[in-house]
């Protein structure tokens, strides 16, 4: 594990993480959603998690997003917030 | 036989949910007998442990998959998880037996997918009562509130949106729990209840463990809807469906409290949750709080199922209250209460639901003359109000009674205060509704002017529910006045056991 | 420990509490229903990291036994004996399986929470045109 | 509402910081985590089970009673999903039909006789897209190599990180691949939503059934040990393939349940058009 | 107590007698047969309670357990010497008023007879069952049964002053007993560890003189039935019900369980001892004397005369809570002895307000100018039954007074004698204008037009047994100044 790899990925699903909240369209957040999820596969696959990062590739960045857009798809983009 | 009875009693509901999930595409006819018959193995291994425990006084461990305690998962049968089943598997078998109709009417197609998550949630239920491991609990909380979710979600036109508030906060609550589990396995590597039990009083003092307490608490005050988090529960049990109400309400809520329980007593022991850390004043006052808040709000309810759920969350206060006074009194107080309440708010919600069925609104105002067409299901409703009362010799007096001595003897004059406080409210709430049925519409008939001849009644029809929910909704009120008679043989025989020897 | 240290030492553990109020804060105070689901699903997975983070173990490696990694030592009689023919494995070598399997199931909790909540987001805005909590709850108000 | 949240935040946030710092060392091989419980699961997985990987012998036996749990779960939010979204099917306002010869594209209201779904007819969404047939194409060639990596990640999940939990969502997301590439009814009248329905409680039924039967040739639930003398091998071995039997069951619910959830989400519980 | 007890399921028996007749009353397709069922329960009823009679006179006391809820602690009843006095009273007038309810009832041809009659049953097990109850909780439960089973005969009317006076019912009787009773209860209960009744109490060495004060009139207030001031306004209010159960249940049922109940709790529970030690006696005794004023000057300002009645009711319960009060046994055997003078007495005015009304419809005092000379026997009686309540001979009424007036001469209480003596006055007072319009005014001045015929036949002949008892008891009190003479001995003796 190297941490310098661990720190960056660390940052850049806080990143993830607080644009997806606060981006001002729902697709992109279901999008950046399933970044966030990603870079944590990332992070776990360095860590040594390998069936937690297996699952989560599989389940949050695949399907989890894939029913967060049916769901926008099936409502609404337009979000003040 | 006797020795897979701690399986029996969550896989038979669970494999009748899954096949009642198939049949629901395949005949929906089968869909109701299976889940019947599954809760009714159910309910009769549930009574067959207690019945064991009971005699022979020792707890009954289960094995998963034959490996012992701390590797695997264990199941532990003692006289309080023996009790919480029967509680629990009796009142979802009579609420399903009572609303065949209601669920007919309700949810005609989707009736396989409905049974199938009634009985999932049961089985949840049982699960995390019995189970001895605290991630596996976790597991078979959030089958019972996922389960929760949807049977809620399908009711009136705001149900979606009280449900999916529920939701949000339930997550919180469950996440919250997790967290504190995995501090728990941080600090002691264990996930095993009598393990961890075993290994954290030689930890008193470590700060992850105070904290792994605070949250799982925090979690499971979440769950049951304590007074600052409460804001999910009256509308997401007042929209929903009357056959989904009358399960949910009585047991949700009791069974957090009964995990409260076992986490207090068994997980992180008296010792700590009393003596070191002192937690009791201060959760007492939060369950005054919650007390005199759900009074209150109940008050200023004009929906009766409304002024139900706030009622449920007084109760809550009730047991959490009376259990954190840290007495012998109190706690028998607070889970003779889980008993009683989960039968009282059954009754009650089964009676919402005839009147619901009869006359089509939740409006206080509509249940006007029903004292004469509905004679036999407003004399249940009746009882079931003074047991939320506390009138004897119905149960509710006697939980009362152990609360308001605990409170007594720990010299906490305020939450007795709260307790006969609300007692008060209760009887205005359901006076103000006895008075409606009764007296509206105000008749004239002084002097016989009118058509009543002295027989039976203003001249009013009798126009009762059918009898399939009629006969197990009086079934339930009996229970009331049998369980209240019973109280004192119930606390001496089952609850004296369930709580550690050290509290007085 | 200087600050440096402890900061970046456990960055695991703080980057799971930001994550998890990020989610928290999303969730009570986005007025969007997606939104607070999107906020729940961080919350949940902070969590997540959390677990992973425990059973992380320098030096070690992931939890899989290698078949024939190392030749019979024999050193161990006790691990020879139950060992079936493989080495005795030392656990130091291995990372901490046992909140892997944990998290396998709080991801599929997760998923499934986020289901059924989409499901009544759906429904949500079937009934009221909108995902905006305020614009439903002026709706209510409005009748 | 804001307010209330960083107020909650702050709170929050400042007592997991401060807990935080009395957390073992990161990564500290002795820290009570690694030391208690792990090791015995570390160094006792082949002896017990014979499963070199220990996620998966951990995840399906010792802890295979929260492992059934977890994939009921996934059953129980598939069933919420159809309970909370599915509409009973009616026939459509307005439908679409296209003429393949001429491209013409036709629209039917409510009164209207559909054409029958044919060479020359074909019914199309409301928001169609003409061209995808690089998009077609592309995922008619990938889904049977991602099923059968799927299938692989089942099988070969003893030795690899996979399982029955990841091979599923594969075998899944395959389907939902083939429903987003081409339409939701043409996958919907390959895999009914009935037959998703039965095989995602068959799957879970499979799972608790094996564990039945270990009940029933009297051992505990889920001791797969219990089916040696049916699996004609000794008890480790039976241990493992019993590991095998109920990933196989898990996959078969979650690939099922996926499928199931999609169709309900992206039509809005129409199963008719979608995304 | 050292007294010889019997084991026997009779005092059980009386009281589930007229609850088992209910589906009976129910299902009955004719009046009559619902009319002769409560007879038979009544008959039956006061037979039991007869035959227990021998024992309790011979100093024995009858027991027996229904249930043991709590291990010290169970639904349990005792027959003794008071329970038995107050339960010959009330099962012996249950009857009379059952005649007196049928000719009203079908007098008027009022609805839901059914109902009326179901929980007239109710009422009445009630009663026996506070009558006979051995400890504190038995006690509670048969006063809470009784309070919601007089709640559907109070608001019979079903209109809306029912419903007023029913919930001003409420307030007072289920306020008090749930909010000062349960509490007082419970707070005894943890600091004595028993809730039997006892000779002497069960608090003594238990409690400091503040905790038995606070308990003692939190007994006082909470049982709100007895009526005294200030929680004595619903009395008044309840008379809206149908006159049989004002007769019954406001003469003598609801009002005396409140007074039995007040008793029985500061004699077997807070003890006699108790309340001389630190002087509580004096504050009940000064309470209840101001209750016997105030009600007494109020009842002069009423028109209506049924509420004169209840005004009169009020006070004359304060005499018992006086007479027990004031801790001398003649004081104590007055009190207990009122509970039944008064009973025959007052149910007799009642009977006559009733009969008058049935007869003329007229409620108001001032109204019945010259009626004494259409109804004779009604108004012969209502002399009969004020000359008892005013407590002059040749009535009942004279023995328990003589004995209240005998114990404030015994415990020097000359405040507390002036009391009795000046509200005496007060009682002929408000009385006198009732036969003063009825009898002796002269043609011009009467109201009616019309000769009116006396009332129906039902309902004359109970009031005639009333007076009749009522003159009876002062010349052969025996039964029940045994009985009275008997508890006290037991309570100051043995």
């Amino acid at each position: 594990m190297i941490w310098q790899l661990d720190l960056i990925i660390l940052v850049l699903v806080i990143v993830c993480a607080i644009a997806a909240i606060n981006v001002k369209d729902l697709l992109s957040a279901a999008i950046l959603l399933g970044a966030y999820s990603f870079l944590l596969c990332l992070l776990w696959a360095i860590m040594g998690a390998v069936d937690v990062a297996f699952t989560e590739a599989t389940v949050g960045a695949g399907v989890s997003t894939v029913f967060c857009v049916a769901a926008v798809f099936h409502t609404t983009r337009r979000t003040t917030d | 036989m006797v020795n897979t009875l701690p399986a029996l009693v969550i896989i038979v509901p669970l494999l009748a949910a899954l096949v009642v999930a198939a049949a629901g595409f395949i005949n929906k006819r089968a869909c109701f007998p299976i889940a019947v018959g599954a809760l009714s193995v159910s309910f009769l291994g549930a009574a067959a442990l207690l019945v064991r425990v009971v005699n022979t006084g020792v707890a009954i461990e289960y094995r998963f998959a034959g490996w012992a305690a701390p590797m695997g998962i264990v199941y532990v049968i003692d006289h309080l998880s023996a009790l919480v089943l029967v509680v629990i598997t009796a009142v979802a078998l009579v609420n399903l037996v009572s609303s065949k109709q209601t669920i007919d009417r309700e949810f005609k197609d989707k009736e396989g997918a409905f049974l199938s998550l009634y009985v999932l949630f049961t089985a949840g239920l049982i699960g995390m009562t019995a189970t001895g491991d605290a991630f596996n609990l976790y597991v078979l909380l959030e089958i019972a509130s996922l389960s929760g979710y949807a049977l809620i979600g399908l009711g009136k036109t705001r149900a979606p949106l009280a449900t999916l508030n529920y939701l949000f906060l339930g997550t919180i609550g469950a996440t919250f729990y997790l967290l504190g589990v995995g501090y728990l396995y941080i600090a002691t590597g264990s996930l095993n209840m009598a393990d961890l039990a075993a290994i954290l009083p030689g930890m008193q003092n470590s700060g992850i463990v105070l904290f792994a307490f605070i949250i799982m608490l925090s979690g499971l005050f979440v769950k049951m809807a304590l007074f600052p988090v409460h804001g999910w529960l009256p509308g997401a049990y007042s929209q929903s469906s009357s056959a989904a109400a009358g399960l949910i309400a009585p047991l949700t809520t009791k069974v957090t409290v009964y995990i409260m329980v076992r986490i207090c007593l068994n997980l992180f022991s008296v010792d700590y949750t009393f003596h070191h850390l002192n937690a009791g004043d201060i959760l007492v006052w939060v369950a005054i709080a919650t007390i005199v808040f759900g009074s209150l709000s109940a008050l200023a309810q004009t929906d009766y199922k409304k002024m139900l759920t706030y009622i449920i969350i007084a109760e809550v206060g009730y047991m959490v209250g009376g259990f954190f006074l840290g007495n012998r009194m109190g706690m028998s107080g607070a889970i003779l209460h889980i008993v009683n309440d989960a039968v009282m708010t059954l009754c009650l919600f089964m009676a919402a639901g005839i009147f619901l069925w009869k006359t089509g609104t939740e409006e206080r105002g509509d249940l006007k003359g029903l004292f004469g067409s509905m004679p036999f299901t407003m004399a249940g409703f009746v009882l079931a109000g003074l047991s939320i009362i506390g009138v004897p010799p119905t149960c509710g007096f006697f939980s009362k009674w152990y609360l308001v001595s605990g409170g007594i003897a720990a010299g906490q004059y305020a939450f007795v205060a709260a307790l006969i406080f609300s007692s008060l409210i209760n009887a205005v709430l359901f006076f103000r509704l006895f008075e409606i049925s009764y007296f509206e519409p105000f008749a004239d008939h002084h002097h016989g002017s009118d058509k009543s001849a002295g027989h039976g009644g203003a001249g009013a029809v009798i126009r009762e529910a059918p009898m399939a929910m009629l006969v197990p909704f009086l079934f339930v009120s009996i229970m009331l006045l049998v369980l209240g008679i019973y109280s004192g043989r119930i606390v001496t025989n089952i609850i004296h056991f369930a709580i550690p020897a050290g509290v007085i | 420990m200087d600050f440096l240290t402890v900061l970046i030492s456990r960055a695991n553990y703080w980057a799971y509490i930001i994550l998890m109020m990020i989610g928290l804060y999303a969730m009570i105070a986005k007025n969007n229903l997606v939104k607070k689901i999107v906020g729940m699903s961080i919350f949940q997975t902070a969590v997540i990291l959390f677990y992973v983070s425990i059973g992380a173990k320098q030096g070690a490696t992931i939890p899989i036994l290698l078949h024939g990694h190392a030749p019979e030592t024999g050193g161990n009689l006790a691990h020879a004996a139950t060992g079936h023919g493989t080495a005795a494995v030392q656990a130091v070598n291995y990372i901490n399986p046992l909140p892997h399997v944990l998290m396998l199931t709080a991801i599929v909790v997760g998923v499934a929470t986020l289901g059924v909540a989409l499901a009544l987001a759906i429904k949500v805005y079937k009934e009221y045109g909108t995902l905006e909590e305020n614009e439903i709850n002026q709706r209510l108000r409005r009748g | 509402m804001k307010l209330i949240g960083k107020l909650t935040i702050f709170l929050c946030g400042t007592l997991l910081i401060v807990f935080a710092n009395k957390f073992p060392d990161f990564g500290d091989p002795h820290s009570p985590a690694a030391t208690h419980l792990s090791p015995y699961f570390i160094e006792h997985t082949m002896a017990d089970t014979s499963v070199p990987n220990i996620v998966t012998s951990v995840l399906a036996d010792y802890r295979g009673y929260d492992t059934m749990f977890e994939t009921t779960v996934i059953l129980a939010a598939g069933l919420a999903c159809f309970f909370l979204l599915r509409l009973p099917e009616e026939e459509e306002k307005e439908i679409y039909f296209r003429h393949v010869p001429t491209g013409v594209t036709i629209r039917i209201e409510e009164c209207g006789a559909a054409p029958e779904d044919s060479e020359v007819f074909q019914r199309i969404d409301s928001q169609w897209v003409p061209c995808d047939i690089i998009i077609r194409s592309t995922s008619r060639l990938l889904i049977p190599f991602i099923q059968i990596f799927a299938l692989y990640v089942v099988a070969h999940g003893h030795h690899s990180p996979g399982g029955g939990f990841q091979g599923g969502v594969v075998l899944g997301a395959a389907v939902i691949l083939f429903a987003i590439s081409h339409n939701l009814r043409t996958t919907v009248a390959k895999i009914g939503e009935k037959s998703a329905a039965i095989m995602s409680a068959a799957g879970v039924f499979i799972y608790a059934g094996t564990g039945a039967l270990c009940l029933v040739l009297g051992e505990s639930f889920l001791n797969y040990g219990a089916l040696a003398p049916i699996l004609g091998t000794d008890r480790v071995m039976a241990r493992s393939h019993g590991i095998l039997i109920v990933e196989i069951g898990v996959a078969l619910a979650v690939m099922s349940v996926m499928i199931w959830i999609y169709y309900n989400l992206s039509s809005a519980g129409k199963q008719d058009e979608g995304l | 107590m050292t007294m010889e007890t019997v084991l026997s399921v009779k005092p059980f028996l009386a009281v589930l007698v007229s609850l088992v007749v209910i589906p009976f009353i129910v299902v009955s397709r004719t009046q009559n047969m619902r009319e002769s069922w409560t007879f038979i329960a009544g008959t039956i009823k006061f037979l039991l309670v007869l035959s227990m009679l021998p024992l309790v006179l011979k100093g024995k006391s009858v027991v027996y357990t229904v249930v043991q809820i709590f291990p010290d602690l169970g639904i349990a009843f005792r027959v003794d010497a008071f329970g038995m006095l107050f339960a010959l009273v009330a099962s012996s007038l249950w009857i009379v008023t059952s005649i007196y309810s049928l000719g009203y009832m079908r007098g008027l041809d009022e609805h839901s007879q059914t109902r009326y009659y179901s929980f007239f049953a109710v009422a009445l097990s009630a009663t026996i069952g506070v009558a006979f109850s051995a400890n504190l909780l038995t006690l509670y439960l048969f006063y809470e049964m009784l309070s919601l089973a007089t709640y559907p005969l109070v608001t019979h009317h079903q209109d809306r002053s029912a419903r007023t006076s029913g919930r001003k019912y409420l307030f007072y009787i289920l306020g008090g007993s749930i909010g000062l009773a349960l509490p007082a209860m419970l707070i005894t209960y943890h600091f004595t560890g028993t809730l039997d009744f006892a000779a002497h109490g069960v608090m003594a060495g238990h409690v400091n003189s503040g905790l038995a004060l606070v308990l003692s009139l939190m007994f006082l207030f909470g049982f709100a039935k007895v009526g005294i001031m200030p929680m004595h306004s619903w009395l008044p209010a309840a008379m809206v019900a149908p006159t049989p159960v004002s007769a019954l249940l406001h003469a003598v049922a609801v009002v005396k369980v409140g007074a039995f109940s007040v008793v029985r709790v500061f004699t077997g529970i807070v003890g006699v001892d108790t309340l001389a030690t630190f002087h509580i006696n004096e504050i009940i005794c000064t309470i209840a004397a101001i209750t016997v004023v105030v009600a007494s000057l109020i009842a002069l300002s009423q028109d209506e005369l049924k509420r004169r009645l209840a005004f009169s009711t009020i006070g004359q319960l304060s005499y018992i809570i006086l007479g027990v009060g004031l801790l001398s046994a003649s004081g104590m055997t007055g009190g207990m002895l009122h509970i039944a003078m008064h009973a025959f007495g007052k149910i007799t005015l009642f009977f006559c307000a009733g009969a008058i009304f049935c007869a003329t419809g007229i409620k108001n005092i001032s109204q019945m100018k010259g009626i004494g000379r259409q109804m004779p026997i009604t108004m012969t009686a209502f002399l009969i039954g004020s000359l008892s309540v005013v407590g002059l001979p040749p009535c009942g009424g004279f023995i328990s007074k003589w004995y209240l007036v005998v114990g404030t001469i015994e415990s020097g209480q000359m405040l507390l004698l002036l009391v009795l003596l000046g509200s005496s006055f007060l009682n002929a007072a408000y009385f006198f204008p009732v036969f003063y319009n009825a009898f002796f005014l002269s043609e011009p001045e009467m109201t009616f037009e019309n000769r009116v015929e006396e009332a129906p036949i039902w309902c004359v002949v109970p009031l005639t047994i009333t007076a009749g008892i009522s003159m009876v008891l002062f010349f052969y009190p025996q039964p029940f100044l045994n009985l009275a003479k008997l508890a006290v001995q037991s309570i100051n003796g043995g």
